[in-house]
């Protein structure tokens, strides 16, 4: 077996120092709401649908109460409130909203006690739902089960939902374990989730939850056929963090990307927003058993990937840590990796693995999600195949769990149907044919792989501890991470963050953080 | 009729390229042309693909091979389509049958096996793929033809002179020559091909034996135009020989 | 002019793919087809072939992808042939300048820096390209147009909206605008260069700056076709878009 | 690095016993000699040209002294006495013979001792030259070193030396370190050398002087240019084999295919001409400093190579002895290995590992050839080309000398000049990315690819014992390499052995042999 020496007590230091850079900006952000969580509230309780204008009824509830001013209340107390005193479900009220027939600061308060019996009583149904789901992927899994490691992940991006549900079925016949729906370029800064089914999106289909419940129904069919389970991902990040996370939850995918820092470096998203939203939907996810992927992928994409080896370490275990203080378990953080080393650097191969090895085993409990070199690939379709032939080595070797499958067509286009036949088959036979070979080979002692694995950690620690000198916001500020330097005071959706009022009532919240927590009670 | 079977499974009377939507006609091609690498090679590629009647021709990579030759790759989009039900089919006649029942018919209606001969003929020496459908062992699996009772076998090997093989078959009383033809430089198959025919008519044997060529570049239309009754290309299995062999044999002496 | 030193370069004035022998036209071809595998399959993939104005087509690998899919590999041969005199080649016209000429250029002629904004445009959020031009960083070893002394630069970065980028351009009385288009799926990046022209020309500042585009898919012939004064394509380097906006600038105050 | 623990005491054993084997066929071989082998001492006399019908002067003067019942005694007495008598050079008296002007056996006797002299200084110009371009090859190897291992190996083969040059030159400018011109099919049969340049070969052009000669010339000119030398190879086998050596030995090739078993199993060649043949061939390849390449890459394409290892580690012992006691030094004994393994078989990579290192460590000095997948490779060409790709990885990790580059195109045609740059750049790719990999490893005790190794030794050594009990002959006549029979009696170019007469004179060999085994005395 290939194992690194590390040494324990650098990658503790790390652990605290990333674990106390996340409390901070927790308890820093405690006080606050954003829309995309009070409108995730609302869908907890039922809400769904649009109004005229194809405004979402979650964002037509959680406006009205914003122009009344009572939105730092959080929308559950004033729903409930009106759910009670009309005898109405909140599907009614919302659409009596929209048509301008209620006012909720206006309806006569039923008194806090009723209002969060109320509101407990109706999240309830969602939570149920979502351990339903929960539960049915247990069972599936259970009957079909899925063997071999990694699993092979492609994407689908046609901008149709139904012709991505013919590709993506052919792809998991050909082996895909893992199937991402492509979300339309652009979705990420919409502050409202599109509705219904997507027929003509670029670069992908909107995150919709019809579009989850088709293609997750048309995936069950084939798993059934295949006699293995298929996952189904799509994006939790952006404006809507929170919301898709329940779309996901109650339509049960089983991987969603989630960065806590994802939004603010690659889509200029507030700072405080996207932290306030990434840990509710983040929460949801680990309610939901969903297993997130964090970005630090796109990290090696932005800047150079042979000195970025630091940096991403240093995002892992910040996400990491974010993530476990949103409930989730090692088993469900998926913390982004990729192969990006420039092919001309000797001994690239070399570093690759280097780096793979020494995330895999920092966090030896969580399923990496390693990715295909993309940048480095040109036109040149015979080239790209022979990077992806190495990256699918170097997987097998460092035992990777989620293998996104690299694509011989990268620099031209998303994948043809062709193409993802060949990049499966690829990595499906490089599975085959090197499946124990990692078992033969163990490290000789200060080789490159271990000095520049420890050179890396070295590195990665040092960065920790200016990241929780400054802490994270001015971090980024200073452009710690993919080089990008974000304000804390810019960016989009910042609008939408919001101080909570002293009546500030969550009961998807509070009852999330009773279940996900109950242990350490 | 097979064929008519899989033209009704094909959904659409007019199809085209598939690359990630219908009938986008999507089309990935290679190339080297004469042309140093720069601009006016881009363009002389795109006019490549034009010519080719590729709409939005794209040069995705160019790449100089050395002085003046250059490499491309390009994307285009076809939108000629294919009208399925115009496209002639050719295949031999057939149906798969299994070792047992061949065996059987052939004891029951020849009352003695089925003599066959092969060999790669003239300069070639590739022996695996004949020797896949002769010999015992036969290929992925399926035995050859030497497994069977109803036939036996003459397994002559390689660079045989096409000379020799007539005379074997002769002196044996074939009733079927297989000849496997790998080497296609040059067309070096269809001359070797032709001529084994033309000795068997000037032997005034052609109609005596079920006459079958094989190989990579075989098809059974090539075959056909050559003069031969069948033609085995890649993949083949030595039970779609043997059930081929064993019904054309029998239907000749209207036994089947 | 570089392009008709190119063609005296190509030894021949009517061309072929080169395969393995000159003129032999060989091309390389893949696709998929909805069609089951199988002969019909393989007919209709020749047909392909055929429409494609290919010779002996050869299918060489047939690989179903999954019911009524199916994948080819295929080898013919192209005999329209390329005539290299007729090619129009689109290129921007300026010479290649060092940095030092280029910044002494600009400070004895202009007697300022050149006022240029860029940014990626639209959705798109892909600022490597951009920045490789744009940033003091440069690319391959090639510093970018921060580096000089000859450039003041504004690199608005990603997602930017036309009017944005146009506001800013006016603000600063800009020289150029550069823009970058990366995502061209659906053709996004024809509708959004498109309509950046048309709201510099409803603005009235059309004439008054260098437009430029550049991405992976932009060649110059797009972009002049689109209403840009060049396009850049993959491969460039900063310096070349410093030499071409130093030399069209002051061409066109008639300084150079 | 990866080491194998390899029992040394098995690998003595195994020596032992090929060497018994080998010195057992020479010692029955002795007393023989074939007509291939007096058209090169002809050939070394200066002979060369063609008659009229195209027939080589070697061939006339071989079959006139035939005809006349006196080739028993070796061409060179005749020869020679001829040259005394007439007072004209082997040249001018061969160029009578072919007019019928002189009958060899009819001129008068100069006396043994006469022509003996008379026939080691003719060959003595031959020999001269042949060192000279041995000097040539090591001041060019010293100003324009090749430092790049393994060494990229790609073949011509369009069939015209003049489009082969093209070609040529550009696989040296693209990486190609050494560069075969495949021969025409069927040349091996043909018991004479054609003459002049080839324009119209199939399958490749003619191994003839003359294209020796012009691609020497070519790839000097290219080797100046970049700075390396580019090594040339032909193929030394079949029914001239001595004869194509002495052509390589003065034009400078730099490799030969040259295997002592080839020509009778794959071409139905007999067993006795090839085995006379093989010494004097490689004798003449010693002397010129000339390396060796044998084919046991053959066998595994000819028979399932999972199950082949010990034929092919047992034909490597025997043809390595049967080098050596041509005088061949371990530094110019290419032993052919190849990549063969069925793809679809679990851990074939890790099997190909096992036998890569297995021949490389056995034969520790010797610059093993590595040949690339071909059987299992389809008209899938982008799969060929990841097959390649590993095939490439294993070749680096396991330290070969020789590269032959795996062509995406191997299932469909000989390479185009686009096949050929995609696949040395694939190559060229892994050499750097993975150039120092290898040291970081070590093999665990007792691993997959540790018993695998030590299992195909034991059963080398197994089958070395049966060999070298029923002696070469009959193990041939049994079908024990690549599995094909065949009768020591039967096979082509039978007629051309012939028994020597007690007369019988070869200065070459008595030449070669002082020289070649100068320390052995
Ligand atoms: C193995 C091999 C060899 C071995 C052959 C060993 C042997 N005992 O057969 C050796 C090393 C000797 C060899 C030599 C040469 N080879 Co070779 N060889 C191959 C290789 C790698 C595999 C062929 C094979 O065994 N396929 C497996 C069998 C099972 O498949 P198959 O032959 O297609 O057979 C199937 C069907 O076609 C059909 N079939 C075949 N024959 C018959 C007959 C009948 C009657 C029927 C019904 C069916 C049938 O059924 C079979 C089972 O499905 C191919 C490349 C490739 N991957 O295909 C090159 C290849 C065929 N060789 C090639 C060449 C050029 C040569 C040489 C001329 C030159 C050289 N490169 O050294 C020499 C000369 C040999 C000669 N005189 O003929 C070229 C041919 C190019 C062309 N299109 O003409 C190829 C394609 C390689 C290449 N790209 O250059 N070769
Ligand atoms: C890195 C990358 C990303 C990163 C971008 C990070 C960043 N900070 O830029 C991330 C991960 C964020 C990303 C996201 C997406 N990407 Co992206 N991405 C790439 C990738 C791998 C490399 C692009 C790159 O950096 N190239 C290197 C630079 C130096 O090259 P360049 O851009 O061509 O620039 C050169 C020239 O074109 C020119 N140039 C470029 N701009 C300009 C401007 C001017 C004025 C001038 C003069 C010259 C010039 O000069 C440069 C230097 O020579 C490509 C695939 C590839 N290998 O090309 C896909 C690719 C471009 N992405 C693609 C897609 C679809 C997306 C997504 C929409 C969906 C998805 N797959 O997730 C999202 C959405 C992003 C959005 N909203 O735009 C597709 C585009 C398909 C198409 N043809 O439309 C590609 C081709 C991948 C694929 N096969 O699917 N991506
Ligand atoms: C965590 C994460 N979210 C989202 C995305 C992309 O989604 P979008 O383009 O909609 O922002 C990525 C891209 O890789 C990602 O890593
Ligand atoms: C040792 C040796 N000689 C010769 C050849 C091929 O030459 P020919 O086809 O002319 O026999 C090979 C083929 O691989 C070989 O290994």
């Amino acid at each position: 077996m290939l194992r690194l020496e590390i040494d324990g007590e650098k990658v503790e230091k790390c652990h605290e120092m990333a674990s106390s850079v996340s409390s901070r900006v927790n308890q820093e952000l405690g006080p606050f709401s954003t829309v995309a969580i009070e409108r995730t509230v609302a869908r907890f309780f039922g809400i769904d649908g649009v109004a005229k204008d194809d405004v979402p009824l979650p964002n037509v509830v959680v406006e009205h109460l914003k122009s009344q001013g009572r939105l730092e209340d959080g929308v559950a107390l004033h729903l409930a409130n009106a759910c009670l005193y009309y005898g109405e479900s909140p599907q009614e009220i919302a659409e009596k909203i929209a048509l301008g027939k209620i006012s909720l600061s206006q309806v006569p308060w039923q008194g806090r006690e009723a209002c969060q019996e109320k509101a407990f009583e109706l999240v309830g149904v969602s939570l149920e739902k979502i351990r339903e789901k929960r539960r049915e992927r247990e069972v599936l899994l259970e009957s079909l089960p899925v063997k071999e490691r990694p699993w092979l992940y492609v994407i689908c991006a046609t901008g149709n939902i139904y012709e991505d549900i013919i590709q993506a079925k052919m792809a998991a016949s050909q082996g895909a374990d893992v199937i991402a729906v492509i979300r339309s370029t652009g979705q990420s800064l919409l502050d409202y989730v599109p509705y219904g089914p997507t027929t003509e999106g670029y670069g992908g289909t909107y995150a919709t939850q019809e579009n989850f419940r088709l293609m997750r129904k048309a995936l069950d069919e084939e798993s059934e056929k295949l006699g293995r389970y298929v996952r189904l991902v799509n994006y939790c990040s952006g404006l809507c963090m929170p919301e898709i996370a329940f779309m996901g939850a109650v339509e049960r995918l089983d991987m969603m990307l989630n960065d806590a820092m994802y939004g603010i470096l690659f889509r200029d998203i507030n700072m405080e927003r996207t932290l306030v939203d990434q840990r509710f939907s983040r929460m949801i996810n680990a309610y939901a058993g969903i297993i997130i992927n964090t970005g630090e992928d796109n990290y090696l994409t932005t800047v150079d990937a042979f000195n970025a080896g630091p940096a991403v370490l240093a995002s892992q275990f910040i996400n990491y840590h974010f993530a476990k203080k949103a409930g989730l378990p090692d088993e469900y953080i998926g913390l982004g990796h990729a192969f990006q080393i420039d092919p001309r650097i000797e001994d690239s191969l070399t570093y690759e693995i280097a780096m793979a090895l020494l995330v895999r085993e920092i966090f030896g409990d969580c399923p990496v999600k390693y990715m295909p070199p993309t940048v480095h690939k040109s036109g040149d379709i015979f080239f790209a195949h022979v990077l992806d032939t190495c990256f699918n080595m170097v997987s097998v070797l460092t035992g990777q769990s989620i293998h996104l499958v690299g694509m011989l067509t990268e620099a031209i286009h998303t994948p043809l149907l062709q193409d993802r036949y060949l990049s499966i088959s690829a990595a499906r036979y490089m599975r085959t044919a090197a499946r124990h070979l990692a078992e033969n080979f163990f490290l000789e002692k200060d080789c490159l792989i271990q000095r520049r694995a420890s050179e890396i950690l070295d590195r990665t620690e040092k960065l920790l501890g200016e990241v929780s000198r400054k802490g994270l916001f001015q971090a980024i500020e200073e452009g710690t991470f993919a080089g990008v330097k974000r304000q804390r005071t810019g960016g989009k959706g910042r609008e939408g963050v919001f101080r909570k009022s002293q009546w500030y009532f969550n009961p998807v919240e509070d009852l999330l953080v009773k279940e996900l927590f109950r242990n350490e009670a | 009729m097979m064929d008519d079977v899989v033209r009704e499974n094909v959904e659409a009377s007019v199809i085209l390229p598939y690359g990630d939507h219908k009938n986008d006609g999507v089309v990935q091609v290679s190339f080297t042309l004469p042309v140093p690498d720069g601009p006016l090679g881009d363009e002389a590629a795109r006019q490549v693909m034009r010519l080719m009647s590729l709409k939005e021709p794209q040069v995705v990579e160019s790449t100089p091979l050395g002085e003046n030759y250059t490499f491309f790759v390009g994307y285009g989009k076809l939108t000629r389509p294919v009208e399925i039900s115009k496209l002639k089919v050719a295949r031999p006649l057939w149906d798969k049958l299994d070792a047992a029942s061949i065996d059987r018919l052939v004891r029951e209606r020849l009352g003695r096996p089925i003599i066959v001969v092969g060999a790669a003929t003239g300069q070639d020496a590739h022996t695996v793929g004949l020797d896949a459908i002769l010999n015992y062992k036969g290929f992925s699996g399926d035995h050859g033809l030497e497994a069977y009772s109803a036939f036996r076998v003459v397994n002559m090997g390689s660079q045989i002179p096409n000379e020799s093989l007539v005379a074997k078959a002769i002196e044996l009383r074939a009733d079927a020559i297989l000849v496997s033809q790998v080497v296609t430089q040059r067309n070096v198959h269809l001359s070797n091909l032709t001529n084994l025919v033309e000795l068997l008519e000037a032997e005034g044997w052609r109609d005596k034996v079920v006459l079958v060529a094989g190989g990579p570049r075989i098809t059974h239309a090539l075959a056909v135009e050559l003069g031969y009754d069948a033609g085995f290309g890649p993949g083949t299995r030595p039970s779609d020989v043997a059930s081929y062999l064993t019904q054309e044999v029998l239907r000749r002496k209207s036994l089947y």
